[in-house]
């Protein structure tokens, strides 16, 4: 692995903005948490990739070894994980009740039959 | 790198595909990039918990869901106002992020802030404070082991919601049900 | 009592009033026993802080601390007093006059009608001896409140939009103007205690004076001061005892007397009189009492005459106290009185036209006069004393303005004083001679007087209107205190 | 020492009252417990406020780990007043809530609703407290997803997209919060506020730091909803069930801005810091969300959603105190923060007593309710001129602070501006009050009887708050003060 300054940063933040846009741009509903785990996962790389110390190894504490990557974000983003995961069980239990309460995952047709309902 | 390019070139594939199912599938071989990448940025921990967790329960979920509703999803109408918006959002985000970026330290650049202030006394003291090799767990369990606590709660949150949604068949919408107060 | 009580309890037996009227809703002879006792307790009250006065006492009453520095404060000072008493001794013939009318006309919810009569003449006792301007300001806005269900009583959807108008127009004035102008001031001079001499002396840039008086001048929506005057015309679909109560008396004069109180204890007579740009006030006046009475002589509309009427000589009361001399200034506070009376005599007797013949138009009054003498004879002497000719009190509150305005050489006050008078005489004698000179229209249908709480209470009011022009004891002597503090 | 140990049991105790009601499929007993808990919290928060107001700020650490290594839990003036409301309100509304549940949501769901409202206590008041910005996000993400399912119980189908689409917007917010922590930390390698506060001021200039400001106000905004970011709000209060609505308008945005406050000064140490016109971005979009959303708030024909409009506009005011960047412009915030949780505390659980009765909020069917429902409609009236600003209410201190530092700045068509649109405020209460009080009653509605007492007597509670702390707001402003004094760097 090569050491290339900031241009890996880059690349996160593209992936980043892959995830936010099928979020907002796309109608089916999960397709938006689908997008809103690349976001997040992008952000857990982020953090991840500022832990790195160049010539480190994993923060496991040996005698042989001196330089260790930064554990905080480690720890930081093993919640973040799990925070990640229980958004989305829970967005995908709401999407169960949406598609029984109207028949639909799509954010137009839902909107659609609200109009018409009214 | 590589993988980073990998990791791009999925998520654009996953957001793309039209059928949920693929898309799922594509979902999990993208966590298993991500765990990769952890892998090789040392945090090992991180890594198996995102296999686990981002490649194993996460695509379950989505699977279990995309069974009971629709595979397929639906062609996103054309519509240049509907595609404007979302593009000058995530572009404004994209740029206010590399602009961000421009002023970070170098990548694994050994003298950054967070190497040099609070992260050294885990690396330091863990061993003789906690007595456990792997700073991370020390960290994790002690050191902030209240974040840990909230996880739980987090995880104990979405359950709990689970179950009240759709727990016990239940089935929308239904009749109002007129329930008498005691 | 202590003059100190007796604030508290000038605040508290209307309040406790309402809420004993409340309690005796569903029994009308115990609710009405109730909303008597309780005016003439106000009146004792009232006229034993009045008596406190001229001994000496100077009561002054903090009761809560709203913001630092700034309090619900009460004290009795000779304007506020002259209001009070006006207010609280009209209450009592109002409320008889009330019982005959809204049992003559088979009103609907008459319980929250007198709840809320007692709780608008809580407003306005604090009003009246508002201490500070927070304190006026507070119940200011709690009159707007407690009159709006009056307004609105017929809820009919003309009722409710007039009544939405009347909210409208004053909360707008009062929120967006008044209040302002008051942050303002709390800002530039530090304090809003009612200061004789006022407050501002050395404190703000001159020019800027102008534009405040202008936000607290408009801001007192009540004061009806065009082009805010579009409130009171409206407010003329509340039952009749309600216009004669509260938008002849209570509501107006806490506008005018609010405009007053602002001029001489907030800006302070001596300092307005340094300002250049100050002028636009009397011409502004000067204008709303000439349009108002050309509207006025427009209306068939009884009621609606006498609201421009009202609109008219409110003004009366803004331009004497812009004229800036002691003279005048006892002049403003003494027209507040005189057009007290003189103007509930003349809704008092429109209301007894309306229970007694179901009329409404002027047009309709041919004759009238000979099937209802008192009420008619009343309104002649109401008119009368609106035109401002003896035997009236209304003639001795003109007088002294006038006065003023020749001390001032103030040659727009005079021409606009003269040119109103014709004004009024116009529109009100007319009335006076189709009621008495002209034979009946076919096919009215044969009636008498109103019943007789109503033509008490009329003949009474006319009757003091008479009184005070021999004998304006009080009245006056408040009204000339009020002038040694201008100097 | 039991003083020594209050932070840490104002989060636990709900947290562990939430765990008991899960397994206890009991309504009545979760009830007691949920109620107990909302209490138990409140006592040990006027307890740290009196604490903090004597002795300055607290400071707890979790595991004896001294910050910045550990978490860190700290209590000032600020986040003790916070800790205050929400607990005050929460045991308000846990008064109110049984009656009310049981029209709103079914009976079987009652006992697992108490726990995600403890969850959700237990979230907010970890907001308030933790003074650990990661932390912070652990708590906003209990707070949140606990909302989402709420929400996501109304009767209406539509309160499923609303919470589905609220689960999106904030899980962006969230996010967001999170990649600016992220940068923060990157740059200064600390979690700890008030460590952050003290290491920031040596990279302020950074691009890095700017954009991380950035990220975690829009994260924060969405939560907050300000003005653009509102889109998720007006639904959610709408379809959720009225408790929920009434708690999470008086609470969960108060927490939300009580963490932007935080997290903009005490660790930025003002908007000024970065060199960002910040103040002005704040002062147009809080003008935008006073007028936009009262002029929506006025066509709505449902009372549910006039009120969210209408906190939509009242969080435009608190912005708009922020944007003074001035101690009086922040005890202006501050003082509302506290006064509009009352006002559309009142609001809501009135409506919820309407809700129980009529069976709807729609504006229309409210016709001669002043007559059926005395007490409830009564309470709407003095919550309504409490929102206008009337004298003698809560709204009209607020309003007082607000102009007052419009002027102090100089800001004279600001203070204008403020007094303008609570006219039009006027303007949408008084079309409730209207057809509640001067319409006739339809026939079906003779037949209608007050609320019960346990409802009409907590909004009863709130409404007469409105109008105690509208007469002697001593107290308020004078913790207010204090607290912005502490977020200005005076009292740290």
């Amino acid at each position: 692995m090569s050491f290339p300054g900031l241009i890996n940063y880059w690349a996160v933040a593209a992936l980043m903005m892959i995830g936010f846009y099928a979020v907002i741009a796309h109608g089916n509903l999960v397709k938006k948490v689908i997008g809103l785990n690349i976001f997040q996962a992008a952000m857990f790389i982020f953090y991840i990739s500022m832990a790195k110390v160049r010539g480190g190894t994993a923060p496991i504490l040996d005698d042989d070894l001196s330089v260790f990557s930064n554990p905080l974000p480690h720890v930081l983003i093993l919640t973040a994980i799990v925070v990640g995961v229980a958004t989305t069980a829970l967005g995908l239990s709401l999407i169960v009740r949406i598609r029984d309460a109207y028949g639909s995952v799509e954010d137009e047709e839902i909107r659609a039959i609200e109009a018409a309902s009214d | 790198m590589t993988l980073l390019g990998f990791l791009v070139a999925t998520a654009l594939f996953v957001v793309q595909a039209r059928n949920l199912f693929v898309s799922v599938i594509l979902m999990g071989l993208f966590s298993l990039l991500v765990a990769g990448l952890f892998m090789v940025l040392d945090a090992v921990d991180v890594a198996f918990t995102e296999a686990a967790v981002g490649a194993g329960i996460s695509t379950v979920l989505f699977l279990g869901t995309i069974a009971l509703v629709a595979p397929k999803e639906r062609p996103v109408a054309p519509r240049s106002r509907r595609q404007l918006l979302p593009f000058l959002v995530v572009g404004a985000t994209f740029a206010l992020l590399i602009f961000g970026t421009l002023d970070m330290p170098l990548y694994g650049d050994p003298n950054a802030p967070i190497h040099v202030y609070v992260a050294p006394r885990y690396l330091e003291q863990s061993a003789t404070e906690i007595g456990i090799p792997n700073v991370v767990t020390s960290v994790l369990a002690s050191y902030r082991g209240y974040d840990t606590l909230g996880e739980i709660t987090v995880i104990f949150t979405a359950a709990l919601g689970v179950m009240m949604l759709i727990g016990r068949g239940r089935k929308f919408p239904r009749r109002r049900r007129e329930t008498d107060e005691a | 009592m202590s003059p100190e009580t007796a604030i508290i309890a000038a605040l508290a037996v209307p309040a406790l009033g309402a809420l004993l009227i409340g309690l005796a809703g569903r029994v009308p002879n115990l609710r009405e026993a109730i909303t008597l006792t309780t005016a003439a307790a106000l009146l004792a009250i009232v006229i034993s802080l009045v008596l406190a006065w001229f001994d000496g006492a100077r009561p002054d009453v903090t009761l809560l601390e709203m913001i630092p520095g700034l309090s619900l404060r009460f004290t009795a000072e000779p304007l506020g007093l002259l209001f009070a008493l006006v207010a609280s001794s009209l209450w009592i013939v109002n409320s008889i006059y009330s019982i005959g009318y809204m049992r003559g006309n088979a009103e609907h919810n008459q319980t929250r009608y007198y709840i809320f009569f007692a709780l608008a003449l809580t407003s306005t006792m604090g009003v009246a001896l508002a201490g500070n301007m927070l304190t006026l300001f507070v119940f200011y806005e709690l009159l707007t409140l407690s009159t709006y269900p009056l307004v609105a009583h017929h809820g009919t959807p003309k009722a409710v939009r007039s009544a939405r108008t009347y909210m409208g127009v004053l909360m707008a004035t009062s929120i967006g103007l008044l209040l302002f102008g008051m942050i303002w001031t709390w800002q530039a001079a530090g304090t809003l205690t009612f200061t004789p001499g006022g407050v501002f002396e050395g404190k703000i840039y001159q020019p800027l004076t102008g534009i405040l008086l202008a936000l607290f001048v408009f801001g007192i929506g009540k004061a009806a001061l065009m082009p805010v005057h579009r409130w009171l015309p409206a407010a003329m679909v509340a039952p009749t005892p309600v216009s004669a109560l509260l938008h002849a008396v209570a509501v107006v004069k806490a506008g005018v007397f609010a405009v007053v109180k602002v001029i001489v204890y907030i800006f302070g007579v001596e300092h307005l009189r340094t300002v250049i740009n100050f002028d636009w006030l009397s011409i502004v006046a000067g204008f709303t009492i000439v349009a108002a009475s050309v509207v006025a002589l427009r209306q068939d509309n009884l009621k609606r005459r006498l609201a421009y009427s009202t609109v008219s000589q409110l003004s009366y009361v803004v331009l004497a106290a812009a004229i800036l001399v002691p003279i005048s200034v006892a002049g403003a506070a003494l027209h507040i009185a005189a057009h007290a009376v003189s103007k509930i005599t003349l809704f008092f007797a429109a209301g007894s036209i309306y229970t007694a013949a179901h009329k409404t138009e002027i047009s309709q009054l041919d004759g009238i006069g000979k099937r209802m003498p008192w009420t008619m004879v009343a309104f002649g002497i109401g008119a009368l004393s609106i035109i401002g000719l003896p035997p009236t009190i209304g003639f001795t509150s003109k007088w002294l303005i006038l006065q003023g305005a020749f001390e001032a050489q103030n040659s727009v006050a005079i021409g606009v004083i003269i040119l109103s008078t014709l004004l009024n005489a116009a529109y009100f004698l007319p009335i006076i001679y189709v009621a008495f000179f002209r034979s009946e229209s076919g096919e009215a249908a044969p009636h008498g007087e109103a019943p007789w709480p109503m033509v008490l209470a009329l003949t009474a009011t006319a009757g003091l209107t008479v009184v005070l022009f021999f004998a304006p004891g009080w009245p006056l002597a408040l009204a000339q205190e009020l002038a040694g503090i201008v100097r | 020492m039991i003083n020594s140990q209050l932070p840490i049991l104002q989060v636990m105790v709900p947290l562990l009252a939430a765990s008991l009601c899960a397994i206890l499929p009991f309504r009545r007993l979760t009830w007691l417990i949920a109620l107990a808990a909302s209490l138990a919290a409140l006592a040990i928060s006027l307890n740290l406020l009196v604490l903090v107001l004597n002795d300055g700020p607290i400071s707890y650490a979790l595991g004896d780990w001294a910050a910045p290594w550990g978490i860190e839990y700290r209590v000032d003036a600020l986040s003790a007043f916070v800790l205050v409301l929400v607990s005050a309100l929460g045991s308000i509304i846990m008064v109110f809530a049984p009656t009310s549940l049981a029209r709103e949501i079914d009976a079987d769901r009652v006992f697992l609703f108490h726990a995600m409202y403890l969850l959700n206590l237990a979230g907010l008041l970890g907001m308030a407290v933790t003074g650990d910005v990661f932390n912070l996000f652990v708590f906003l993400e209990i707070s949140s997803l606990s909302s989402y399912v709420m929400i996501g119980l109304g009767r209406d189908r539509r309160a499923l997209t609303a919470a589905f689409q609220y689960l999106i917007m904030g899980t962006v917010g969230a996010t967001f919060y999170v990649i600016g922590v992220g940068m923060m930390y990157m740059m200064t390698g600390t979690l700890n506020m008030a460590d952050l506060g003290t290491r920031l001021p040596e990279v302020a200039a950074t691009r890095t730091v700017i954009a991380a400001m950035a990220f975690i106000v829009v994260g924060l905004g969405l939560k907050l909803a300000i003005v653009p970011l509102h889109f998720w709000l007006p639904n959610a209060y709408a379809y959720a069930p009225t408790v929920v609505s009434a708690f999470l308008a008086a609470t969960a945005t108060k927490v939300a801005l009580y963490a932007l406050l935080r997290i903009v000064f005490t660790v930025f140490g003002g908007p000024a810091m970065i060199g960002l016109p910040v103040d002005q971005i704040l002062l147009v979009l809080a003008i935008v969300a006073m007028f936009g959303a009262s002029a929506v708030a006025i066509y709505q024909t449902d009372a549910k959603r006039l009120l969210a409009y209408s906190s939509l506009a009242q969080i435009g005011y608190m912005v708009l105190g922020i944007s003074f960047l001035s101690a009086t412009g922040l005890t202006a915030t501050i003082i509302h923060l506290f006064n509009h949780a009352l006002m559309k505390g009142a609001l809501f659980l009135a409506l919820g007593c309407i809700y129980l009765r009529l069976g709807s909020v729609q504006i229309e069917k409210m016709a001669g309710l002043g007559r059926r429902m005395p007490w409830t409609m009564g309470a709407f009236v003095v919550g309504g001129l409490s929102l206008i600003g009337i004298p003698l209410t809560v709204g009209f201190i607020s309003k007082w602070y607000l102009i007052q530092a419009a002027l102090e700045r100089g800001w004279w068509l600001v203070a204008a501006l403020i007094l303008l649109s609570s006219l039009l405020a006027v303007i949408y209460v008084w079309r409730v009050v209207e057809v509640a009080y001067f319409q006739a009653p339809s026939d079906d509605m003779l037949q209608l009887r007050e609320a019960p007492a346990v409802m009409v007597v907590p909004v009863w509670v709130l409404a007469g708050a409105n109008v105690y702390f509208g007469v002697n707001p001593q107290q308020t402003i004078r913790a207010a003060q204090s607290a912005a004094a502490a977020l200005l760097g005076g009292g740290g």
